[in-house]
C-alpha cells in the first residue's frame, strides 16, 4: 500500500527539501515544513478513510536472517493516532514561526525526523520496527528540547533522554525473549506482533515480560514513579516541543501498553491490574496536588500532564468497553487541551519572557482573545460538558465504576482536584489586579488564533461528536471480519448500571478477563483488545 | 633425584616467568620494564624447547604428526627475533624519550599498573 | 608460483610496503606525497582483490594454505577483508604527520599484513607473528611524531604493556604446545575436546586469555588504553581500537572450543568491561579517553557475543542464522566505520595539548560537516538507531541470549544506558555549548571531509539496511 | 647422569641470577646478571640437546640484543639519568598480581610434578641440519613473517631514533649524545 509509505517517506524525504530550501532563506525552510506537513496529514485523513473498511498493511522483507520485516499496519486506533500526529505536527509548526529564530533550518529538520519517528511507532507491527522508530524518537527530541530548550534545557534533555532509553531497555529484553520463546516454540523467526501474540509464555514468564514492556512504557506515559523527566523536560521545552511531547510522545506509552503489553501478557496484565490501578489513582492525585502549588505555568501544565494520564491508565486497565474508549478519548482531549495550555504558555513567554505567575495577572484586560482561549482550555482541562474531555472522563468513571465503585468513586474526587488546578491557571494570569511589569502586550496574532482556534474547534467538535475519536475502534479489525461488526456505534451510554462489580485485588476478576484472555483463539489477536470481540454480555453494554 | 623430566624444565620456566612478571609490576622506569619482558619470553622459550626432547611422550596422549616435535624450537628462534626487534624499537623511543625531555619513567600517574 | 599462489595476498602487500618505502625518499613534493597515498590504496584494494580471489569457493574442511599456517576459511577471509579496508581508510583519512620520511603509508600497510596474517592464523606460531607484526607497526605508529613528547610515551607504554601481554600469549602457548603437542589450533582443539585437557593445558589457555584480554582492553587490563589513546595520532588510535582488536579477536575464533572449560573468565572479562568501561568515563572530560572507555565497554559487548560461540548450542537451535561468531563479525564491522570516523574527526579537531569537551564547542557551528559527521559516529557508538551500531548491539546480545545467557546482556544493556551519558554529552559540547572565545582549529583537508562524509553516510545505511553485512559475509 | 647435573647446575645458577635481575635496583648490573641468566638458559638448552639455540642464545640474545641494552643503559648513565630503580621498593598493593600468579604457577608445578616423569627420547634432535630444513620448508611463513618483523624494527628503530634532528622546526634538537 502506497499510502503508508508515502506517510512515512513525505516527512522523511522532506527533510532534505527543507535542508535545500533553509540553505536558500530560512523562511523558506519554515515554508517547505508546513507544506510537507499539511500534505502529510491530508495522506492521514485519508488513510482514515481508508481504514474504516479494513486495516491497511504492508510489508516488505528487511532483515530476512533476524525475522524483520518491515511490516506496517493501520487499523482504526493507529489512524486515530496518526492522525493526531499529523495534525499536531501542523501546529507545532505554525505555533514555532515567530518563536524559533536561531537555526531554523535544522529545527525543522528535527522536525520531521521526530514526526517520522512517532509515524514509525504508531505504524509498525514490527516489534524490531517498533523498537527502532521508538529510539528514533528520542533523538530528535533531545536536540529539541537541548538546543531550542530555555534555561535548564541541557540537564532536562539529558534526563529526558536518559529515563527513557533506560526504559526501553526493559522493553527490548522483554521483546527479544518473546521472540526466542516464539522462535523455539513454532521454529518461525519473526518479530511480527500478530505472530508473536500467539506464543505461549507460562506464568512467571508472563509476569517478567510484562514488566519489562510495562516498565518502558510506563516510563514514557509516564506512570507515577517514572515520572520525574516530564515536569524538566515539558518545561523546558521549546513550545513546539512541549505540544509533542504532551500531544504524542506521551500517547505512544500509552499506545505500546494497549498494543503490546497486555496482549502480550494478559494473565500478567490481569494479575497486575490492582496495583496499576492503584499507581494510576495515585498518579491522578499526585499530580494534581503537585500542579496546584507550581510558580512555573507550564511545569504546571506538566503536572497535570500526569494526572490526565493517569486517568488514561486508569482506563485502560479497568477493562471494560467504556473505560477502554475513555482512555482512547483521553488520550486525543489530552493532547488537544493541554497541547494547547502549552501553546498558551509558550505565547505568555515570548511576550514577557516569564513563566512565573506572580509575575502575571491581570492580563485579561491586554490579551482577551489570549485570555478567551485560555479560559476555554482551562475548562477543557477540567471537563466541562461541551467538550471532549468531558466525554472522556465520563467514560473513564464509567468504567472505573464498573470496575469497582471505589475506584470510581476516587475517579471523581480526582476530577474535583482538576478543577482546582485548572481554574488556578486562568486566575493567577488573566484575572488579579494587573501586572505592572507588562505594558501593551500584544494579543493573539491571526496565526496564533488560527492554532487556537482549530484545537478548540476539534475539542468542541469531539465534545459534541464523540464517536469521532470512538468510532475508528470499531474498524473492522480484518477484512475477513463481517461488515456487521461494527454496525453498532458506541452511544453516549453510560455503561455504570450493569458491569458486575469485581473485588479489587482479585488477581482473575472477570472484566479484564473476558476480553484479554482468547489466547487459543485462531482470531486475530487485534481483536482481543478490540470491542469488536468482547463478550456478548459486554457487547450489550453499549 | 630421578632422571631428569618435563616437568622439571617447565618448573625451571615457571619460576623464570614469574620472576619476570614480579620484575615488571614492581619496576617504573622503561629499561628494567623491558628486560623483565625479555625474562618472560626467555622463560618460554624454555619450555618451547624442553617440549621439542621430551615430544614424543607428551602429558597429553597424542599422535604425533611428522617432525612436528621440532616445532617448539623453530618457534624460540621467532621468538628470539622478536625480542631482539621489540628491543631495538623500544630502546629507540627510551633513547629518544630522555634525549629531548630528560626522563625515561614511564609511570608518571600510576597509569600502567598491570 | 602455484606453490606461493594462497600467499599471494600477503606477499603483494609486504613488497608493496617495502616499495613504499623505497619511494619515500619523493616526499618532498605533496603531488609525490598523494601519488604514495594513492599507490598505497592501490595496494590494499589489490591485496584485498588478491585476498578474495585465491580464496573463493572453498568448500569445507577449508584447507590450510602456507604449509598450515593459514587457514581459508570465509569468515576469515572476511575479516581480512575487511581489516583491510580500515587500512585503506585510514590511508585516505591520515593526515601525514611532519615528521615523515617515507614511513607513515609504509608503516599502514605493514599493520595491515600483520592483520591480515593475524586474522587467518590457523598455528600458535602465526598468531604469534601475525600479533607481533601487527605490534610493532602500531608501536612505530604510535611514536611516529617522534618530536612529541605524549607520542614518545604512549608508544613506550603501549610497547611495555603489550610485551607483558606477549610475555602471557607466548607462555601459554609454551604450556598448550607442551600438552598437545602441536602448534596447530585445529589438532589442539580436536585434543582438546576429545578428553579432559588436565590442568596444565588449563593454565595455559588461562594465561593466553589473559593475554587475550590484554590485547583487547578487557577489564582488569584495560589500564593502558586511556593514556595510549589519548597520545596517538587520531586516525592511529581508531585502528588500536578497531581493526589491531578486531584482528585479535578474529584469531580468536578457533579457540573458542574455550567456551567450554573457561567461559567463566571471559563472562567475567565481559561482565567486567561493560561496567568497568561505562562508569569510568562518566567523570572523564578529555574526549579521546571517553571513546578510549568506551571502547573498552565495547569489548565487553563483543565477548558477550563471544560467549554465544561459533556454532549453536544444543539448547538453542532456533536462530540459525545468527551465531556468537556472526554477530561479533557484524559488530567488528559496524564498531570499525564508527569508531575510526569519530577518532579521526577528533584527530582534525585536536590542537596542541589534550582534547578537552570544552575544545568541542563551537565546532558544530564552525565546520558543520565534521560535526555533523562526529554526531552520526558517536550515534552510532551509543547504538542508537537508524545507524549502525544499533543493530551490532541487538544482534550481540540477541545472540548471547540465543545461548542462555540472560544476565550478561542485561548487565550489557544497563551499562550502555549509563555510558549513553557521556556519549550525550559529546553532543552537547558539539551542538548545545556557545563555544569560547578562540575558535576551535579544525584541520582538514577537502579529501578528508569528502571521506568523513563518506563514512556517516555509511554508518547510516549499513543502519537501515544492516542485512548487507550479512550478504558480504555470505559472499566469501 | 651428566644431563642431571648440566640441568640442575643450570636452573639454579638460572634462578639466582634471574632474580638477581629482579632484586637489583642498579640498572647496569641488572642487565648484566640479565646476559649471565641467558648464559645459564643457554646451557639450559644444551642440557636438552639443542645445542643451535644455546648458540643462538649466546650469540644473538646474550652478545646483540643485551649489548644494545648494556650501551642504552651506560649512555643514559653518562648523561646523568641513571637508568637505575627509584629508592622506593615496591608497596605491598603492587605485589598482589605477581604474588597470585606465583601462587597459581606454584599449583601447577606441583600438579605436574605428580604427573611422573617421562623418559627422554629424541636423541636425533641435535641436528642443526633438521631445523633449517624445517625453517625453510615447513615454516617457511615465520621465516618470512621474521623477516618482515626485522625490517619493521630496523625502520622503526631508525626512524624514532632520528630524535629531534629532522625536520629542523622540531623544538630542541640533540646533535650529540654524550654533550
Amino acid at each position: 500500500m502506497t499510502l503508508l509509505l508515502s506517510l512515512l517517506l513525505i516527512p522523511l524525504l522532506g527533510t532534505a527539501l527543507v535542508g535545500l530550501s533553509g540553505w536558500v532563506d530560512r523562511n523558506f525552510a519554515r515554508v517547505a515544513t508546513l507544506i510537507i506537513m499539511i500534505v502529510d496529514l491530508a495522506v492521514a485523513i485519508i488513510l482514515m478513510a481508508r481504514t474504516s473498511g479494513g486495516p491497511v498493511q504492508v510489508i516488505h522483507p528487511w532483515i530476512p536472517s533476524f525475522g524483520v520485516s518491515f511490516n506496517l499496519y493501520v487499523d482504526g486506533l493507529s489512524a486515530l493516532l496518526i492522525l493526531l500526529t499529523t495534525f499536531i505536527g501542523v501546529i507545532a509548526v505554525i505555533i514555532s514561526w515567530n518563536e524559533i529564530k536561531e537555526k531554523v533550518t535544522s529545527f525543522h529538520i528535527w522536525m520531521l525526523l521526530l514526526q517520522t519517528g512517532i509515524l514509525i511507532v504508531f505504524m509498525a507491527r514490527d516489534m524490531m520496527l517498533f523498537y527502532f522508530g521508538w529510539e528514533l524518537m528520542l533523538v530528535p527530541m533531545f536536540f529539541l528540547i537541548g538546543v531550542w530548550g530555555h534555561e535548564e534545557k541541557l540537564y532536562s534533555a539529558i534526563k529526558f533522554f536518559l529515563f527513557t532509553f533506560t526504559g526501553s531497555i526493559f522493553m527490548l529484553l522483554a521483546l527479544l525473549y518473546v521472540y526466542f520463546q516464539h522462535a523455539a516454540q513454532t521454529g518461525v523467526l519473526t518479530f511480527d506482533l500478530t505472530q508473536l501474540l500467539q506464543t505461549e509464555l507460562s506464568a512467571t514468564a508472563q509476569t517478567w515480560v510484562f514488566l519489562g514492556l510495562f516498565v518502558g512504557f510506563a516510563v514514557k506515559v509516564p506512570i507515577f514513579p517514572l515520572h520525574t523527566w516530564l515536569p524538566d523536560a515539558h518545561t523546558q521545552a521549546p513550545t513546539a516541543g512541549s505540544l509533542i511531547l504532551a500531544g504524542l510522545l506521551l500517547k505512544t506509552g500509552v499506545y505500546g501498553i494497549m498494543r503490546i503489553t497486555i496482549p502480550m501478557a494478559p494473565a500478567a496484565a490481569v494479575y497486575f491490574t490492582p496495583w496499576i490501578i492503584g499507581l494510576a489513582l495515585i498518579g491522578i492525585f499526585y499530580g494534581a496536588l503537585a500542579a496546584y502549588p507550581q510558580r512555573d505555568f507550564k511545569r504546571l501544565v506538566a503536572y497535570s500532564s500526569i494526572a490526565h494520564l493517569g486517568f488514561v491508565i486508569l482506563g485502560v486497565f479497568v477493562g471494560n468497553a467504556a473505560g477502554y474508549q475513555g482512555a482512547v478519548l483521553q488520550m486525543v482531549n489530552h493532547g488537544l487541551a493541554t497541547g494547547a495550555l502549552f501553546l498558551i504558555g509558550g505565547m505568555l513567554q515570548q511576550r514577557t519572557h516569564t513563566r512565573l505567575f506572580e509575575m502575571f495577572g491581570g492580563l485579561w484586560r491586554q490579551m482577551p482573545v489570549l485570555g478567551g482561549f485560555l479560559l476555554f482550555f482551562c475548562f477543557a482541562s477540567l471537563g466541562i460538558p461541551g467538550t471532549g474531555n468531558f466525554i472522556g472522563e465520563l467514560y473513564v468513571m464509567g468504567g472505573a465504576f464498573t470496575y469497582h465503585p471505589l475506584v470510581g468513586a476516587l475517579t471523581v474526587f480526582g476530577i474535583l482536584f482538576a478543577a482546582a488546578y485548572s481554574l488556578r491557571i486562568f486566575l493567577a494570569t488573566m484575572h488579579g489586579p494587573e501586572t505592572t511589569a507588562f505594558k501593551n502586550l500584544p494579543d493573539a496574532s491571526p496565526r496564533e488564533t488560527l492554532a487556537l482556534g482549530t484545537l478548540v474547534a476539534a475539542l468542541v467538535a469531539i465534545g459534541f461528536f464523540p464517536n469521532l475519536v470512538t468510532g475508528p475502534l470499531y474498524y473492522p479489525p480484518d477484512l475477513s471480519v463481517p461488515q456487521s461488526g461494527r454496525a453498532t456505534t458506541p452511544a453516549m451510554v453510560m455503561p455504570v448500571e450493569t458491569g458486575t462489580p469485581s473485588p479489587v485485588l482479585a488477581p482473575t476478576s472477570p472484566p479484564l478477563h473476558t476480553y484479554l484472555l482468547p489466547m487459543n483463539s485462531n482470531q486475530l489477536s487485534d481483536q482481543r483488545f478490540d470491542i469488536a470481540s468482547l463478550s456478548p454480555d459486554q457487547q450489550e453494554v453499549r | 633425584m630421578g632422571p631428569i623430566g618435563l616437568q622439571h624444565y617447565l618448573v625451571l620456566g615457571a619460576i623464570l616467568f614469574v620472576l619476570g612478571v614480579i620484575g615488571i609490576v614492581s619496576r617504573k622506569n622503561a629499561v628494567g620494564i623491558l628486560i623483565s619482558i625479555e625474562l618472560m619470553l626467555n622463560a618460554a622459550n624454555i619450555n618451547l624447547i624442553a617440549f621439542s626432547r621430551y615430544s614424543n611422550k607428551p602429558i597429553f596422549p597424542t599422535t604425533m604428526p611428522e617432525a612436528a616435535y621440532m616445532d617448539g624450537q623453530v618457534f624460540a628462534i621467532f621468538v628470539i627475533i622478536l625480542a631482539a626487534c621489540e628491543a631495538a624499537v623500544a630502546l629507540a623511543i627510551i633513547l629518544n624519550l630522555f634525549n629531548m625531555f630528560g626522563t625515561i619513567e614511564v609511570d608518571d600517574a600510576d597509569t600502567m599498573r598491570g | 608460483m602455484g606453490h606461493y599462489q594462497p600467499l599471494l595476498p600477503d606477499l603483494i602487500l609486504a613488497m608493496g610496503a617495502t616499495f613504499i618505502l623505497l619511494l619515500g625518499p619523493l616526499r618532498d613534493s605533496q603531488n609525490l606525497r598523494d601519488f604514495l597515498r594513492w599507490i598505497s590504496l592501490g595496494l590494499v584494494a589489490a591485496t584485498a582483490a588478491t585476498l578474495v580471489w585465491v580464496n573463493h569457493g572453498m568448500a569445507t574442511p577449508y584447507p590450510l594454505v602456507g604449509e598450515g599456517w593459514l587457514t581459508t576459511a570465509p569468515l576469515h577471509t572476511a575479516f581480512a577483508v575487511v581489516f583491510l579496508a580500515t587500512i585503506a581508510w585510514t590511508i585516505l583519512a591520515s593526515t601525514v604527520p611532519d615528521e615523515d620520511a617515507g614511513e607513515w603509508y609504509s608503516m599502514l600497510l605493514f599493520l595491515g599484513t600483520g592483520m591480515i596474517i593475524l586474522a587467518r592464523a590457523a598455528n600458535l606460531a602465526a598468531v604469534f607473528l601475525g600479533l607481533e607484526v601487527l605490534s610493532i607497526s602500531l608501536y612505530i605508529l604510535i611514536a611516529f611524531r617522534y618530536s612529541k613528547r605524549s607520542s614518545l610515551r604512549g608508544g613506550i607504554m603501549y610497547l611495555l604493556l603489550a610485551g607483558f601481554a606477549s610475555g602471557f600469549l607466548l607462555f601459554g602457548m609454551a604450556l598448550i604446545y607442551a600438552v598437545f603437542g602441536t602448534l596447530q589450533i585445529a589438532e589442539i582443539r580436536t585434543l582438546a575436546l576429545a578428553t579432559d585437557m588436565g590442568p596444565m593445558a588449563k593454565v595455559g589457555f588461562g594465561l593466553l586469555l589473559v593475554g587475550v584480554g590484554f590485547k583487547l582492553a578487557a577489564v582488569p587490563f584495560h589500564m593502558w588504553t586511556p593514556e595510549v589513546y589519548e597520545s596517538s595520532p587520531g586516525t592511529v588510535t581508531g585502528l588500536i581500537a578497531s581493526s589491531s582488536k578486531g584482528a585479535m579477536l578474529a584469531a580468536f575464533i578457533p579457540f573458542l572450543f574455550l567456551l567450554e572449560t573457561h567461559w567463566s573468565i571471559i563472562w567475567l572479562f565481559a561482565a567486567l568491561s561493560m561496567v568497568g568501561g561505562n562508569l569510568l568515563g562518566l567523570r572523564e572530560i578529555r574526549v579521546k579517553r571517553i571513546l578510549a572507555y568506551s571502547s573498552i565497554a565495547h569489548i565487553g559487548y563483543v565477548l558477550t557475543g563471544y560467549l554465544a560461540g561459533d556454532t549453536l548450542s544444543a539448547n538453542a537451535a532456533f536462530l540459525p542464522s545468527i551465531t556468537g561468531v556472526n554477530a561479533v563479525f557484524f559488530y567488528v564491522v559496524a564498531y570499525a566505520a564508527s569508531i575510526l570516523g569519530a577518532f579521526a574527526a577528533l584527530g582534525y579537531i585536536q590542537g596542541e595539548r589534550d582534547l578537552t569537551l570544552r575544545d568541542l564547542r563551537g565546532v558544530g557551528r564552525r565546520n558543520p560537516v565534521l560535526a555533523f559527521c562526529l554526531l552520526i559516529f558517536v550515534w552510532s557508538l551509543a547504538g542508537l538507531p537508524p545507524a549502525v551500531g544499533f543493530f551490532g548491539k541487538i544482534y550481540l546480545f540477541s545472540a548471547a541470549i540465543n545461548a542462555g545467557y540472560f544476565w550478561l546482556p542485561l548487565i550489557g544493556l544497563l551499562g550502555s544506558a549509563i555510558g549513553i551519558y557521556y556519549y550525550l554529552r559529546i553532543i552537547v559540547h558539539l551542538f548545545m555549548m556557545p563555544a569560547d572565545a578562540s575558535d576551535p582549529k579544525v584541520h582538514a583537508s577537502t579529501l578528508q571531509e569528502w571521506v568523513m562524509l563518506g563514512s556517516a553516510v555509511a554508518v547510516i545505511a549499513l543502519g537501515l539496511f544492516p542485512e548487507t553485512i550479512f550478504s558480504f559475509l555470505r559472499a566469501f | 647422569m651428566a644431563q642431571n647435573i648440566l640441568f640442575y647446575l643450570a636452573a639454579v645458577m638460572a634462578v639466582a641470577t634471574t632474580s638477581m635481575v629482579v632484586i637489583t635496583r642498579n640498572a647496569v648490573y641488572a642487565v648484566l646478571y640479565l646476559i649471565m641468566s641467558l648464559f645459564a638458559v643457554a646451557l639450559v638448552f644444551l642440557s636438552l640437546n639443542a645445542p643451535f639455540l644455546a648458540l643462538v642464545e649466546i650469540i644473538v640474545y646474550a652478545g646483540a640484543i643485551m649489548v644494545l641494552f648494556l650501551f642504552v643503559v651506560m649512555m643514559l648513565n653518562l648523561q646523568g639519568q641513571r637508568g637505575d630503580e627509584a629508592t622506593k621498593r615496591p608497596t605491598r598493593r603492587q605485589m598482589i598480581v605477581p604474588g597470585a600468579l606465583a601462587l597459581l604457577l606454584l599449583i601447577l608445578i606441583v600438579v605436574s610434578l605428580s604427573a611422573g616423569t617421562p623418559a627422554a627420547t629424541n636423541a636425533a634432535l641435535s641436528d642443526p641440519k633438521l631445523l633449517g630444513e624445517l625453517l625453510f620448508t615447513k615454516h617457511y611463513l615465520g621465516v618470512k613473517l621474521s623477516g618482515i618483523i626485522l625490517l619493521i624494527g630496523t625502520i622503526g628503530g631508525l626512524h624514532i631514533g632520528r630524535g629531534g634532528s629532522i625536520p629542523s622546526t622540531m623544538e630542541k634538537p640533540i646533535d650529540d649524545v654524550t654533550h
